[in-house]
C-alpha cells in the first residue's frame, strides 16, 4: 500500500540575487513500513526534500509545483490547522544530533509530554509521564532522567530522546534527517539499530537523509541519490550499491573508505570530464562538468531516465 | 615497540595534561580533567602515523600539545631529539618551522581577512625567509604542488570565493610552504563531502611520498585511518588503547574498545557479497 | 557561485561595498544617514552667522536693541535668549560641540574598548578575569554620576576633559563584545595555524584579529557616539559643562534656569529636538549597520 | 540549593566592587584640590561644633586612621552633616532613599515588560508596515532626551492641559488634612508619580523593545523552534510557549547591564521633577559644594544599583537552568 507518493515536486530559495532551484522535480513513493534512503552531498536537497515534505521550509522557500499525497490526500493543500494535525500525530521527524532540537530551558520530559498532549488533550500529564517512560524505556535512557535539561543529557542520549519524541504519537512516518552524523561511531552505531528496531517493531515507515553512504546502505530498501536538486539514480539497495550506473553514483562510491579498503566499483580512476562545461543549456545534466563518460550531445540534451530493472532506473542519457 | 637504528623525529614519553573545569577567580575548583593521560608513542621518520579516536578522546589535545600549542603537566615530548618543553627564542622558531598544522574544518581554518597569497606567503615573512620575488615563487610552487594551479588566479582570492576542498588545499599549501619535516593533519576533511575528502586524502599521500614528510593524522574515521596510514594508535579517555601497523590491528584487533569501534564502522557486507558472487 | 567570478578586490573593500548596499536597501539606515548629512551641514554653517555680524557670535553677541527673550523675527529666525543673544546661531554652534564630543569620545572609548577587549580575550587566565571585573566595575557606576562628584570637586572641567572621561566610563560595554568575539576567534584555526607557523602575540593581535574585531568595533562606535553626546548634554543640562562653549544641553540649562520654560516654546524646543535627531541619527545608522554586519547574514556568505 | 551558592558567590563580589568604591571615593577626596577637613565640615559651624565633627569623622588623624575611620563611619551611618539642611546626613538620606527606590524600580519593572510583550508581537509580524513603524518609534524613543521630555511634559501635561502637578511628591495641603486617609494619600503620590514615570518610561521601553524584537527573531531561527512546529503546534503556541520565554533571557541581561545608565536618567527625571528622591539630593549637593550630602547620595546610589544587579542576576539563573549547574 503507497504510504507517500511524491509528484514531480520542486521548491526553489528566493536569495537577494535570485532564486535557486534546490528541488528540481522529483519524484518518488514509499511503501507503508518500508525505509527509502536519499543520500547526497551537501547542497543537493535532500534536507530541502525532508522539510517540504511537512512543509517546515523557511520562508524564503517557494514550492513550485507538485504534490505530496500522503495516503491519497495532498499535504501541500492542507489548512493550517490539518497540517498542525498532521504533523508529528502521523508523521513525525528525527532532527540531526547537532541541532539544537531541545529547548534548553525546559526540560525534556515536559517537551515529549506536550508532543503527546498536544495531540490528544484528552491525556491527562500523569498518563502522558507513563508513556514516556515506556518510550524512555524503548530508547534505553533511565527514567529518573525523564525531567532533566537538555544540557544534562548527553549527545547519544539527547538523539535518543529525539527517537523516543518522533515515536510517541505513534505516527506512520518518520523523517530522519541526518540522524547520526556529529555523533561519535559507536553512538553513531548504537542510533542506527535502534532506528532499525523500532522501524520494524512498530512497522513504521522511514525516509533516512545522509551523507553517509554507509549508514544509508545500513538502514534502507529503497536507496535514491540526489545530486544538484534532482533525483540521479533509484532502486533498490542491492541495485544501487552493487551496481550503480549513473557515473555520479559511481564516483560517490568510489570515494567511500571502508575498512577494507575502497570500494570495488571504481575502475576509472580520477574523474575527469572531457568536455568543458561553459556553453551548457539549462535543464541539462548537472554532473556533467565532472562526468567522465559524457559525450558533446550531453550539453544540449536533457537527461531522460533509462529503466535497467522493474525498480533501478538512472537519469543519464548514457548508462545501460 | 620496535625501536630502529634511526632514531623516531617524535618521541612523547609518559605524557600529562589535566584540565581545570572551573576557573573561577575566587574559588579554586579541584576538579580536574584528564584529557591525555600517561601518552608514550614514537613516530618514525617519514611514517603516516594515524592517532584514531573518537570526539573527546584526547587525540586533537595531543597534537596540540606536540605543536606546542599548549603545556603539558608532565612526561616529555622530543623531536628531532630535542625537548621541546620550555623552548625559547631562536630554538623555539626553528622547531616552529620544522613542524607544521593542518587544521580541522576548513571554513575557519583561513584568516577571512587575508588574501590566499598572504595566508601561504605569512610564514615566510615571519621567518624572513627570501625576497618578495622568491616568496612568490615559493608560495607558487606550493600551491600548485598542492592542487590549486595556475597559482596566480588563485593568489589574489579571499577565502570566501574557494570551495571548501579549494580553502583546504590552500591550508596544506600554507602547512608546505616551509618545508617542514614533520606535519600534523587535525581531521583535515572532517567538514568536507566524501568525494572532496577523498581527493584530499590522495593529496595527502602523495605529499607524504614525494617530499619524505612524516604526518601525524588525527581523525575520527578508522577507514580514513586504514586508507592513509601505515601505522596508528587508537585512543580513548586519554590513554592510548592500542597501536601498531594498521592492518594488523583492524585484522586482529586486541582491546574490547577496539572491537567495538571496528564493528560499529558502517559497512558493506550485502554489497562485497553481492560483489563476490557476481 | 557569483563570488567567484567577481573581480579580485581586497576583502575589507568588498565587504564594505556589499554592506553598503544592504545598509542603502535599509530604511533606518537612509533616514538616519540623512539626518546625519543635516546636522553637518548645520555644523559647517554654524561659521557663518558671527562672520555677518558680531550680534549673531552665539556666545558674546548681544542684540543692543534686545532685552529679554523674544519670539522669532526677521532679524532672529529663531528668536533670541533673555540677554539678546541669537538663539539660531547657538544652535548650530551647538552641532558642532555635538559633532566634536560625539566623534572624538566615541573614538576615544572604541580605541580602549577594543584594546583591552583583544588583550582580554587574547592573554585568558588572570589578565581577563582582572580586566573584566575592573570592566564590571565601571559597568556598575552612573558615569553621569560619578562626571558631576569630579567637577564638583576639581572645579569646572573643559570640554576635553569631558569627553576623556565620558571615554574612560564608556569602554567596559565595547571591551565586552569585543573580548567575546576576540574568544571565538581564538578557538579558530587560523589562530593555530599563525602560532604554529610561529608568529608573535603582537602579530596575532593586530594582524589576524583587529581586522576580524573591526567591523564589530565600528558598529559600537555609533552607538558610543549616541552616549557620549546625551551625557555632554546632561551635564550641560545640569551646569556642569564647559563655560566656554555654547551647547545645546546648556540652552536647555538657560531655558530651564530663567524660567522661561513656560514662555519661550520657541527656546524650549529647539536644542532639544536636535540633541534627540542627532542621537537619532547615529543611533539609526548604527541599527542599519548591525543588520549588514549580522552574524546570520555573515553564515550565508561563509557557505558559499 | 545552586542558587543559593550563585547569590552568594555575586553577593560576596558586590560587596569586594563596593569596596572599591568606597576607597576610590576616599582617594578622590583626598587628592582633589583644597582641605578635606573643609570638605567635610560645613564652614558655618561654631569652631567648638567643628572640632567635634572633625574628631568624629577621625579628620584630624594620619591618613590611613582616617580612612579606618571613614570605613567604620559609613557602616555606623555616621557622614557628617549636610552644609544645607544643616541635619546629620543620614537622616537625609533615610527620607530621600525610598523615594528613589519607588521611582526607579516602578519605571525599570514596567518598561522591561512592557518592553518585553511588544516587542514579542512586533517581532511575530516582521516585515509588516507595523514592524517598521514600532521600530522608528522605538529608536525615537530611546534617543529623546531625558530632561528635554520631562521640561516637554511639565509643559504641555502640567502647564497647558494641567491637571497634572508640576513637581514635588505630595500634596501638602492634603497631607495636613487629618481627614485624608492612606488610600487617598496612596493616590495622591502615584498622581505626582504619573509624569516622571511616563518619562522614564518612555526612554527605556524602546530599547527593551527593540532587543526583545531582535532576541525574539533570532529565537525564531533556532532549531527548536523548528522541532516546536514540527511537533503541530500552532503558531501561537510557539510563540509564548517555546520563543516568548527564550528570547526574553537577553531583555533581562541587558536590564542588568543599563541599570547604571537607568539611575542617571532617573537623577535627571527627579531633578526636573523636583522628585525628592537620592538622586536629585546628590545633583543639588553637587551643585551647592554639600560635600557630605553629596558622598553619602554618591555611595547609597551605588548601593541600589549593585543591589539590582544582584537581584537582576538571581533572576536570570532563576530563568536559564544552564547557569545554575
Amino acid at each position: 500500500m503507497t504510504l507517500l507518493q511524491v509528484n514531480n515536486l520542486s521548491i526553489a530559495y528566493q536569495t537577494r540575487t535570485g532564486t535557486a532551484l534546490a528541488v528540481d522535480d522529483v519524484s518518488f513513493a514509499l511503501d507503508k513500513g518500508k525505509s527509502l534512503g536519499i543520500v547526497g552531498e551537501s547542497g543537493c536537497g535532500k534536507t530541502t526534500i525532508g522539510m517540504g515534505l511537512l512543509r517546515l521550509l523557511p520562508d524564503n522557500a517557494l514550492i513550485k509545483q507538485g504534490a505530496v499525497l500522503f495516503k491519497g490526500s495532498d499535504i501541500l493543500e492542507f489548512s493550517t490547522a490539518a497540517l498542525q494535525d498532521l504533523r508529528w500525530k502521523k508523521i513525525s521527524m528525527i532532527f540531526q544530533a547537532a541541532m539544537n532540537a531541545w529547548n534548553p530551558v525546559q526540560r525534556v520530559g515536559d517537551q515529549i509530554i506536550e508532543a503527546i498532549r498536544i495531540h490528544d488533550p484528552g491525556i491527562s500529564r500523569d498518563k502522558a509521564k507513563l508513556e514516556v517512560e515506556k518510550l524512555y524505556e524503548m530508547v534505553d535512557i533511565p527514567t529518573n532522567r525523564i525531567f532533566d535539561y537538555p544540557h544534562e543529557y548527553s549527545g547519544g542520549m539527547k538523539q535518543r530522546a529525539i527517537i523516543a519524541m518522533a515515536l510517541s504519537c505513534r505516527p506512520d512516518l518518520i523523517i530522519a534527517d541526518e540522524p547520526s552524523t556529529a555523533l561519535d561511531v559507536i553512538v553513531q552505531d548504537q542510533i542506527i539499530k535502534k532506528i532499525k528496531a523500532i522501524q520494524k517493531k512498530f512497522n513504521i515507515a522511514i525516509i533516512f537523509i545522509s551523507h553517509d553512504i554507509g549508514v544509508v546502505a545500513d538502514v534502507c530498501h529503497d536507496i535514491m541519490v540526489m545530486y544538484k536538486g534532482r533525483i540521479v539514480e533509484t532502486g533498490k539497495r542491492e541495485e544501487v550499491f552493487v551496481e550503480p550506473v549513473h557515473p555520479y553514483t559511481k564516483s560517490l562510491l568510489s570515494s567511500y573508505l571502508t575498512l577494507d579498503g575502497v570500494l570495488e566499483f571504481q575502475n576509472e580512476s580520477a574523474p575527469k570530464s572531457c568536455l568543458t562545461s561553459t556553453d551548457q543549456a539549462p535543464g541539462t545534466c548537472g554532473f556533467l562538468p565532472n562526468c567522465p563518460q559524457a559525450e558533446p550531445s550531453c550539453a544540449s540534451e536533457a537527461p531522460q531516465w533509462q529503466a535497467i530493472s522493474e525498480t533501478h532506473k538512472a537519469l543519464c542519457r548514457f548508462c545501460k | 615497540m620496535s625501536s630502529s637504528s634511526r632514531s623516531p623525529i617524535l618521541q612523547v614519553e609518559d605524557l600529562l595534561k589535566t584540565y581545570r573545569t572551573d576557573r573561577s577567580l575566587i574559588k579554586r575548583s579541584s576538579v580536574k580533567l584528564t584529557a591525555v593521560n600517561r601518552i608514550s608513542l614514537e613516530i618514525e621518520r617519514g611514517e603516516f602515523f594515524g592517532l584514531v579516536g573518537a570526539s573527546g578522546s584526547g587525540k586533537t589535545t595531543l597534537g596540540r600539545l606536540i605543536l606546542k600549542l599548549e603545556p603539558f603537566d608532565a612526561g616529555s615530548i622530543r623531536f628531532n631529539d630535542l625537548q621541546i618543553h620550555g623552548l625559547k627564542g631562536s630554538k623555539l622558531k626553528a622547531f616552529r618551522r620544522q613542524i607544521q598544522l593542518i587544521p580541522q574544518d576548513p571554513y575557519q581554518s583561513l584568516n577571512p581577512y587575508l588574501s590566499v597569497f598572504d595566508t601561504i606567503a605569512e610564514p615566510l615573512i615571519i621567518h624572513r625567509m627570501g625576497n618578495p620575488g622568491e616568496r612568490k615563487v615559493r608560495a607558487r610552487d606550493a600551491l600548485e604542488a598542492a592542487g590549486l594551479s595556475p597559482a596566480d588566479d588563485f593568489f589574489p582570492r579571499y577565502p570566501h570565493q574557494l570551495s571548501g576542498g579549494q580553502r583546504q588545499r590552500a591550508a596544506i599549501a600554507r602547512a608546505m610552504v616551509l618545508k617542514p619535516e614533520f606535519v600534523v593533519a587535525d581531521e583535515p576533511t572532517s567538514m568536507l563531502d566524501a568525494s572532496i575528502s577523498f581527493t584530499i586524502f590522495k593529496l595527502l599521500s602523495e605529499i607524504q611520498k614525494q617530499k619524505k614528510v612524516t604526518f601525524l593524522f588525527i581523525t575520527h574515521d578508522l577507514a580514513a585511518a586504514r586508507f592513509l596510514c601505515n601505522r596508528i594508535a587508537v585512543i580513548n579517555q586519554g590513554e592510548i588503547v592500542e597501536s601498531g601497523p594498521t592492518l594488523d590491528i583492524i585484522e586482529n584487533p586486541q582491546t574490547e574498545y577496539t572491537k567495538s569501534l571496528i564493528q560499529a564502522q558502517p559497512s558493506f557486507s550485502f554489497a562485497q557479497k553481492a560483489a563476490a558472487a557476481t | 557561485m557569483s563570488k567567484e567570478t567577481r573581480s579580485q578586490k581586497s576583502y575589507t573593500w568588498q565587504r564594505f561595498l556589499e554592506g553598503w548596499s544592504l545598509f542603502y536597501e535599509n530604511l533606518v539606515g537612509r533616514i538616519g544617514l540623512i539626518l546625519l548629512l543635516v546636522f553637518g551641514l548645520m555644523a559647517v554653517c554654524s561659521y557663518i552667522p558671527p562672520l555677518i555680524d558680531p550680534m549673531y557670535h552665539p556666545m558674546t553677541g548681544v542684540d543692543p536693541d534686545v532685552f529679554r527673550s523674544t519670539p522669532p523675527s526677521a532679524a532672529h529666525w529663531l528668536g533670541t535668549d533673555n540677554i539678546g543673544r541669537d538663539l539660531l546661531s547657538q544652535l548650530l554652534t551647538g552641532a558642532r560641540i555635538a559633532f566634536l564630543v560625539g566623534i572624538s569620545a566615541a573614538f576615544m572609548s572604541i580605541v580602549f574598548g577594543t584594546l583591552i577587549g583583544m588583550i582580554a580575550g587574547y592573554a585568558g587566565r588572570l589578565t581577563d578575569s582582572l580586566l573584566m571585573r575592573f570592566a564590571d566595575m565601571i559597568m556598575v557606576m552612573p558615569s553621569l554620576l560619578v562626571v558631576l562628584l569630579l567637577s564638583s570637586l576639581f572645579g569646572q572641567l573643559n570640554i576635553w576633559i569631558i569627553v576623556l572621561l565620558i571615554a574612560l566610563f564608556r569602554w567596559p560595554g565595547i571591551s565586552r563584545v569585543i573580548r567575546a568575539q576576540t574568544l571565538s576567534l581564538k578557538e579558530r584555526p587560523f589562530i593555530d595555524t599563525a602560532r604554529v607557523a610561529g608568529a608573535s602575540n603582537l602579530r596575532i593581535i593586530f594582524r589576524h584579529i583587529l581586522p576580524n574585531v573591526l567591523p564589530m568595533a565600528l558598529l559600537y562606535m555609533t552607538f558610543r557616539v549616541t552616549s557620549a553626546i546625551i551625557v555632554e548634554a546632561a551635564l550641560a543640562f545640569l551646569g556642569f559643562g564647559d563655560p566656554n562653549t555654547v551647547s545645546w544641553g546648556m540652552m536647555l540649562q538657560w531655558v530651564w534656569k530663567t524660567g522661561h520654560m513656560f514662555q519661550a516654546p520657541y527656546w524650549l524646543l529647539p536644542p532639544g529636538i536636535c540633541i534627540s535627531l542627532i542621537t537619532l541619527a547615529f543611533y539609526m545608522i548604527g541599527r542599519a549597520m548591525e543588520e549588514v554586519l549580522d552574524p546570520r547574514l555573515r553564515k550565508e556568505e561563509q557557505k558559499v | 540549593m545552586s542558587l543559593q551558592k550563585l547569590i552568594i558567590r555575586r553577593s560576596l563580589e558586590i560587596l569586594v566592587i563596593f569596596f572599591v568604591i568606597l576607597s576610590g571615593l576616599f582617594l578622590l577626596f583626598h587628592l582633589a584640590p583644597g582641605d578635606p577637613v573643609s570638605r567635610m565640615v560645613d564652614p558655618t559651624m561654631t569652631p567648638e561644633d567643628a572640632e567635634l565633627l572633625v574628631s568624629q569623622l577621625g579628620l584630624d588623624q594620619p591618613l590611613w586612621l582616617q580612612y579606618v575611620y571613614y570605613v567604620k563611619n559609613f557602616f555606623t551611618g555616621n557622614f557628617g552633616v549636610s552644609f544645607h539642611y544643616g541635619r546629620p546626613v543620614v537622616e537625609v538620606i533615610g527620607e530621600r532613599l525610598p523615594n528613589t527606590i519607588l521611582l526607579f524600580t516602578s519605571s525599570v519593572i514596567l518598561s522591561a515588560l512592557a518592553g518585553i510583550f511588544w516587542g514579542k508581537m512586533v517581532a511575530w509580524h516582521k516585515g509588516k508596515p507595523v514592524d517598521t513603524w514600532v521600530t522608528i518609534i522605538s529608536l525615537v524613543c530611546h534617543t529623546l532626551f531625558l530632561p528635554w521630555i520631562a521640561l516637554l511634559f511639565i509643559w504641555i501635561f502640567a502647564y497647558k492641559i494641567g491637571g497634572f502637578p508640576l513637581n514635588g511628591m505630595i500634596s501638602p495641603e492634603l497631607w495636613m488634612d487629618p481627614d485624608s486617609g492612606i488610600f487617598l494619600k496612596t493616590l495622591d503620590i502615584m498622581h505626582h508619580m504619573l509624569l516622571p514615570l511616563l518619562t522614564l518610561f518612555i526612554i527605556h521601553v524602546g530599547s527593551y523593545l527593540l532587543i526583545m524584537r531582535s532576541s525574539m527573531l533570532e529565537t525564531l531561527s533556532e532549531d527548536y523552534i523548528l522541532t516546536a512546529r514540527a511537533k503541530g503546534l500552532n503558531e501561537k503556541q510557539i510563540r509564548n510557549r517555546h520563543a516568548g520565554p527564550n528570547a526574553s533571557l537577553p531583555v533581562v541581561t541587558s536590564v542588568g547591564l543599563s541599570l547604571a545608565f537607568s539611575i542617571n536618567g532617573g537623577a535627571l527625571t527627579e531633578t526636573v521633577f523636583t522628585w525628592p528622591g537620592i538622586g536629585r539630593e546628590l545633583i543639588f549637593a553637587v551643585s551647592n559644594n554639600d560635600y557630605p550630602l553629596a558622598l553619602a547620595s554618591f555611595l547609597f546610589i551605588s548601593i541600589v544599583v549593585l543591589i539590582a544587579n544582584l537581584v537582576v542576576d538571581v533572576l536570570y539563573a532563576f530563568l536559564d537552568p544552564r547557569i545554575r549547574y
